[in-house]
């Protein structure tokens, strides 16, 4: 297919590089922003997990003190969790849903501008924590009561309220635009059971966030009213209810751990398929499967709490749903093994990536459903065998896919393939320092070593796989670096990725490397959930771009930005004075007023 | 070698690969249970024996699916990987009936781990039968403090990081906290109950006959700083050395007229350490000054200090260094310890240990 | 879900109801509320059935306004599906919190279930 | 609101637009806030330690105001039907109508808070306290949001004095918040203060 030629795309006034992407409303800018966001978050908390890990390295450690050690481990968590992983995958989400689905962008630009920017602002106000009387150190899930003002006496569990609402309004935000788009800006002849996996995925994962996040909102406005404005919900001296947050807290959480998951599973469900060479085998099973664990995952959200007294009944019922997602996630697995049978692999870094995810993924899950089960549950839950669980999920699984899809979609997104070679190294490296880090968490674990400890004794049997996971932590942050070092080294080469490098099937491969700013100019036909290898057999041409064709898009806007920052102000406001709400809320109208008249034409 | 031999080598060889890796996973594993003061395998209860053996089932079974993905893994890898002249088979797109039984195998292992985890979890679940020990395990930020009662329900005395109990006797645990939430964990005896404020949990436990010995236990629920720091132990006596051990704690602190024990008694009051730390003396005619508050609940109750192996919350063996270091300064050794650093000069500690050894 | 790809094109059709009907609405749900007024005030009397007829009768107004008043029975089934989906799941997860909070037998302030599996001092 | 639905605006895949699919999987949302918000209030009702309980209720007001705003929901179905119909004036009219019972409605809120508070039912008095503020200020805070939102349709329409081609679809869209934020009510109104002894 012919890049776009001058002449094609919008006619915009010259506008410095910094205005352009400040005002920006293009899906793939926005991207790209989340995109570098994310991974720069990534790296931070990469580094408190270093120093926790250095901290543990040798008995009675004294490289962090117990506060910053507590401050550590609970924003590693968070980070992670709403600053990383889940703005990479928002990243991919606002690249790839509009090319995958053959759209000129998403539903509404420039509430996907406002997502953008609310998260960033949101983010900063979580971040700037660590320099504003310390980092919330209650853990991400912050158990009530201690939580309370009275055992919180810093601000940091205030931060941790605020910020995460405002995370949640950007999610929210987003995921209604990502919902809307999928489901209704499909290129014709895309029926939803010809949408690509990844599409799939991304709604589900949408939709949980559009119905779970409600919850934590107002779990956090509670905890935010008994930290400041003298209600008891939490607290149990005054009538209030510990476990109620628990509730809250897991109706939430859960969901949100396939939140994180779901999109790698996505985007090994593109890969495996590309790099085998053949098509996904099952394609039905494997999105009726994901759409199960999306419904599914509502139903389970206690087995977070079968030590608290849930009562015997409850918890032998949430052991058995808990079991019941093990049953789709295992179809997936076999599928995407299905998959590579009868291929012609080829090993990719790319695919290197989405294989160790099904490996590692799988570890995750087996032992999740070990855990299932109340009377093992009771005997590993908040050791380190739990911790070792949600690494192989969230690392093994989440990171690993993430970085299966960084491989796999480089080149259409810059025009430059990564390095294979520094790649590979990248890989192995990886492989090898997540499993020397989280495979001993699980020996760790049998022999009794609780998590969220800063520091434990010599003769417990814990100190060798200490040491062994702490050099894998090291491990793993030079496999970071290598990553690093590719990608700066190769975006210095000139674009020469064509436009569909690895033969893969779905739309995005169909508009040049990287896109032009409308990303089609003519969206292929669609008669299958693989439409460039179908159109291929059947032999139906694309046609080639009329002469002159102008496409009309969006203009760019400031007002989410201006937005965004009314918002963050409130934010703040809340954080020190009422009368910064009282200007954040001016600001905020502003925008909205202004947002509703400016013309969209 | 023609293509199916070595199709068949192949396969042999990734799952003895991929055996002999479990296998050294399993080594491992069982590693773990080599050194016994936390080990989760290596069950001395009736209690934890049965979520042990559901722990064992699951194992093996997860086991299993284990060796199965990673040698499917590898073999699917290594077979199907880019050949020259080696087509991909573009016409599978999926086949329903395998897909049907792999949809029946998982349902069928989830099966086999839900009956005995439900007849492990009923059988574990409600209170041990008529007769047995009543203690109650208070969660303290970061200590426990362990209250006994008499078969009535009346309390009898309460000691701090340390519980008695006789071995092959059922003791029911009431679990309540001070504050936050706490979790009540001896892998060896039972598993893990959150000790939740404002609630009342309970666990019960038998331990096995020939347990007799010292076990460890932590808080394994995140409750602030010093959470790291929140360790306890329970001592499986014979009946006899645990009858010992109650009348001992049930009787009231001997009374020394020892000089430096007496100075030590002066510290402990002039410094305000009864005003958290109780201390019941036998003497009747206690001089004035001392004057032992009616309740103690801030620190543990120090009455049979000496009869304790360890001090705060099992972190330091109970000697002289030790409680010299800990007297010094409190949460330099526990981070946010309640127990402030009183800036005590060397003599005044001196007098206190004197104090604190007479406390048998 | 899997049908969701029936491409139509129906322009939105506005529905028929005029403003009579519309007001004889109105007056239904004015009635139902009075009703509702008036058993709360025979609580006694009505004794068991209060509750589950107070419900149903929050449930036909809930109905009606989201049939008629929100055009639900006249627009596409997908904004049904979608709303039904978002209620029956807040009901659910409402109906189960409820429940395993009144199932508490540890619950040192509230007490607990009645028929409370577990007795404790 | 949006541009990018420009060129699909005869052609989406649903055959619904774009906006009116927003606001409804955002009304799906708004089902688990107050969802979760009701559980928090029939949990804690019982709870009260100390100071007044749900006999504090006053029958007479909240029926009014619930009245009020039922005849709301009325009042904007009726100006969505003269949107569609071409009918400006009984538009503009209505939407005034709703926004003032509305207003109404939160002076009714604001009147009964106030008074609670003066019979010694504060934030901290006790859960029952705490949890119905919060549910039926979120109530409050959504009508509120509503008036606002529904202001800004009628300035705007009655600075265009005509019917755009769009605008029939921006009242309906006002509408189904405003319908959803009395349905919420129909909800409370009974669970809350009509069956509060249980």
């Amino acid at each position: 297919m012919a890049t776009a030629t001058d002449g094609v795309g919008t006619v915009q006034a010259e506008q410095s590089k910094v205005w352009e992407w400040l005002t920006t409303v293009d899906h793939k800018k926005i991207g790209t922003m989340y995109g570098i966001t994310g991974f720069t978050y990534f790296l931070i908390s990469g580094l408190t997990a270093l120093a926790i890990r250095t901290q543990l390295a040798v008995p009675n450690g004294n490289v962090l003190s117990a506060e910053l050690y507590n401050q550590f481990f609970t924003m590693h968590a968070l980070m992670m969790i709403f600053l990383a992983i889940m703005p990479m995958g928002a990243s991919f989400f606002n690249y790839f849903i509009p090319l995958q689905i053959g759209a000129r962008d998403v539903a509404f630009p420039r509430l996907n501008a406002l997502s953008y920017w609310v998260f960033l602002s949101g983010s900063l106000i979580l971040f700037s924590s660590f320099f504003l009387g310390g980092a919330p150190d209650a853990g991400w899930f912050a158990y009530a009561p201690l939580t309370d003002a009275k055992y919180s006496v810093g601000s940091g569990l205030d931060f941790y309220c605020v910020g995460l609402i405002i995370l949640g309004l950007s999610s929210l935000m987003a995921s209604l635009n990502f919902a809307v788009t999928i489901l209704n800006m499909r290129a014709p002849g895309m029926t939803m059971m010809r949408l690509p996996v990844y599409m799939w995925m991304t709604l589900v994962v949408s939709f949980l966030l559009i119905l779970s996040l409600p919850i934590v909102t107002v779990a956090l406005v509670m905890l935010y009213f008994d930290r400041n404005f003298t209600t008891n919900f939490f607290t149990p001296e005054t009538g209030g209810d510990p476990i109620l947050w628990q509730h809250l807290f897991w109706l939430f959480g859960h969901p949100e751990v396939y939140v994180l998951i779901l999109p790698s599973m996505g985007i090994v469900s593109e890969v495996i398929p590309v790099f085998s060479r053949k098509p996904l085998f099952g394609y039905a099973a494997i999105v009726f499967a994901g759409a199960s664990i999306g419904v599914l995952g509502f139903g389970v959200w206690a087995h977070h709490m079968f030590t608290t007294g849930l009562g015997t009944v409850p918890a032998l019922v949430f052991s058995a749903t808990t079991m019941g997602i093990g049953v789709p996630t295992g179809v997936k697995i076999f599928n995407w093994l299905s998959t590579m049978y009868g291929g012609s692999i080829r090993f990719t870094t790319s695919m290197y990536f989405a294989v160790a995810f099904i490996a590692m993924f799988t570890i995750g899950g087996i032992s999740g459903v070990m855990h299932a089960s109340p009377a093992v549950d009771s005997q590993h839950q908040d050791t380190y065998f739990v911790v070792a669980h949600i690494h192989y999920v969230l690392f093994g699984g989440a990171i690993m896919g993430i970085f299966s899809g960084i491989f796999y979609w480089w080149p259409k997104m810059t025009g430059r393939f990564l390095s294979e070679i520094s790649g590979k190294w990248s890989f192995w490296v990886m492989f090898a320092g997540m499993n020397l880090t989280f495979f001993p968490m699980h020996f760790l674990g049998v022999s009794g070593m609780p998590r969220r400890i800063y520091t434990y004794d010599e003769g417990f049997g814990w100190d060798d796989w200490n040491m062994v996971a702490t050099i894998g932590s090291y491990l793993i942050g030079v496999s970071i670096l290598i990553f690093l070092i590719n990608v700066f080294r190769t975006m210095r080469q000139p674009a020469t990725a064509p436009d569909n490098p690895w033969d893969a099937p779905t739309l995005e491969w169909a508009t040049s490397s990287p896109p032009p700013e409308h990303d089609f100019d003519v969206v292929p036909e669609v008669h299958s959930s693989m439409p460039l290898w179908t159109n291929r057999e059947m032999g139906i041409v694309t046609p080639e771009a009329p002469e002159g064709l102008h496409i009309h898009l969006p203009p760019s806007s400031y007002m989410p930005l201006i937005l965004a920052i009314g918002v963050g102000l409130i934010g703040v406001g809340l954080l020190s004075h009422l009368a910064l709400v009282g200007i954040g809320v001016a600001i905020s109208t502003y925008g909205v007023w202004g947002w509703s008249i400016e013309p969209t034409d | 070698m023609t293509g199916r031999s070595r199709q068949i080598v192949l396969v042999v060889a990734s799952f003895v690969a991929v055996a002999f890796v479990s296998w050294l996973i399993f080594i491992a594993f069982d590693g773990a249970a080599i050194d016994k003061r936390m080990s989760t395998l290596n069950p001395l209860s009736d209690q934890a024996q049965s979520y042990h053996d559901v722990y064992v089932l699951v194992w093996w079974l997860s086991g299993a699916v284990f060796v199965v993905i990673m040698a499917a893994t590898l073999i699917l890898s290594i077979h199907y990987r880019e050949r020259p002249g080696v087509e991909p088979r573009r016409d599978i797109h999926g086949n329903t009936r395998l897909e049907i039984l792999w949809t029946i195998i998982p349902i069928v292992i989830v099966l086999i781990m839900v009956v005995p985890t439900f007849a492990a979890v009923l059988s574990v679940e409600g209170d041990a039968e008529e007769g047995a020990l009543e203690v109650t395990a208070t969660g303290h930020q970061w200590w426990f403090e362990f209250t006994y009662h008499d078969s009535d329900g009346n309390e009898l005395f309460r000691t701090a990081n340390e519980m008695h109990v006789p071995v092959e006797q059922a003791v029911n645990v009431s679990l309540v906290s001070n504050d936050v939430i706490h979790a009540f964990w001896v892998p060896a005896l039972f598993g893990k109950k959150d000790m939740m404020p404002g609630h009342n949990n309970r666990l019960w436990f038998k331990s096995k006959p020939g347990t007799e010995g010292m076990h460890y236990g932590q808080c394994v629920e995140y409750c602030g700083d010093s959470h790291a720091n929140m360790r306890f132990r329970i001592f499986v006596e014979s009946a006899a050395d645990y009858d010992a051990w109650v009348t001992n704690q049930i009787a009231k602190a001997k009374w020394s007229d020892d000089e430096l024990v007496s100075a030590g008694r002066e510290v402990f009051v002039a410094k305000a350490c009864n005003s958290c730390h109780q201390v019941e003396y036998s003497k009747s005619d206690a001089p004035d000054w001392l004057v032992p508050p009616t309740v103690a609940a801030i620190g543990p109750n120090l009455s049979h200090l000496a009869s304790r192996t360890t001090i705060a919350s099992a972190l330091l063996d109970r000697d002289e260094s030790s409680l010299r270091a800990w007297l010094k300064n409190p949460p330099a050794i526990k981070p946010g310890s309640r127990m402030p650093n009183l800036e005590l000069t060397d003599d005044e500690i001196t007098k206190l240990i004197a104090m604190l050894d007479s406390l048998e | 879900m899997a049908d969701m790809n029936a491409v139509h094109d129906a322009h939105d059709e506005h529905p028929t109801t005029t403003i009579r009907e519309y007001l004889i609405i109105g007056l239904v749900l004015s009635v139902i509320t009075a009703v509702e007024l008036v058993m709360s005030l025979y609580e006694d009397e009505l004794g068991v059935v209060l509750i589950p007829g107070l419900l149903i009768f929050s449930a036909i107004k809930f109905v009606i306004v989201v049939a008629m008043f929100m055009h639900l029975k006249f627009d596409s089934i997908r904004f049904t599906q979608i709303f039904a989906f978002g209620f029956v799941l807040a009901t659910c997860l409402l109906i189960a919190v409820v429940v395993l909070f009144a199932y508490d037998a540890t619950d040192a302030i509230g007490g607990g279930f009645i028929g409370d599996p577990i007795e404790h001092h | 609101m949006s541009a990018a639905t420009h060129e699909t605006e005869h052609h989406t895949s649903l055959g619904v637009d774009n906006r009116k699919l927003l606001m409804w999987i955002f009304l799906a949302s708004e089902c688990l806030f107050f969802g979760s918000l009701l559980s928090t209030y029939l949990i804690f009702k019982g709870e009260s330690l100390s100071g007044p309980g749900t006999d504090i209720f006053a029958f007479e007001i909240t029926s009014i105001s619930t009245f009020v705003l039922l005849m709301s929901s009325l009042s904007m179905v009726l100006a969505v039907y003269g949107a569609q119909h071409g009918q400006l004036g009984l538009m503009k009219l209505m939407l005034l109508c709703t926004i003032l019972l509305g207003l109404v409605f939160l002076g009714f809120q604001v009147y009964e808070f106030k008074t609670f508070a003066s019979e010694g039912l504060t934030l901290s008095t006790n859960q029952f306290g705490a949890s119905f503020y919060i549910l039926t200020g979120f109530h409050g805070c959504h009508v509120g949001v509503g008036v606002l939102y529904l202001s800004s349709l009628l300035i705007s329409s009655v600075r265009r004095n005509g019917i755009g081609k769009e605008t029939p679809l921006y009242i309906d869209i006002g509408g189904l918040y405003w319908h959803f934020v009395d349905i919420v009510w129909i909800v409370l109104f009974t669970v809350v203060y009509l069956i509060p002894a249980y």
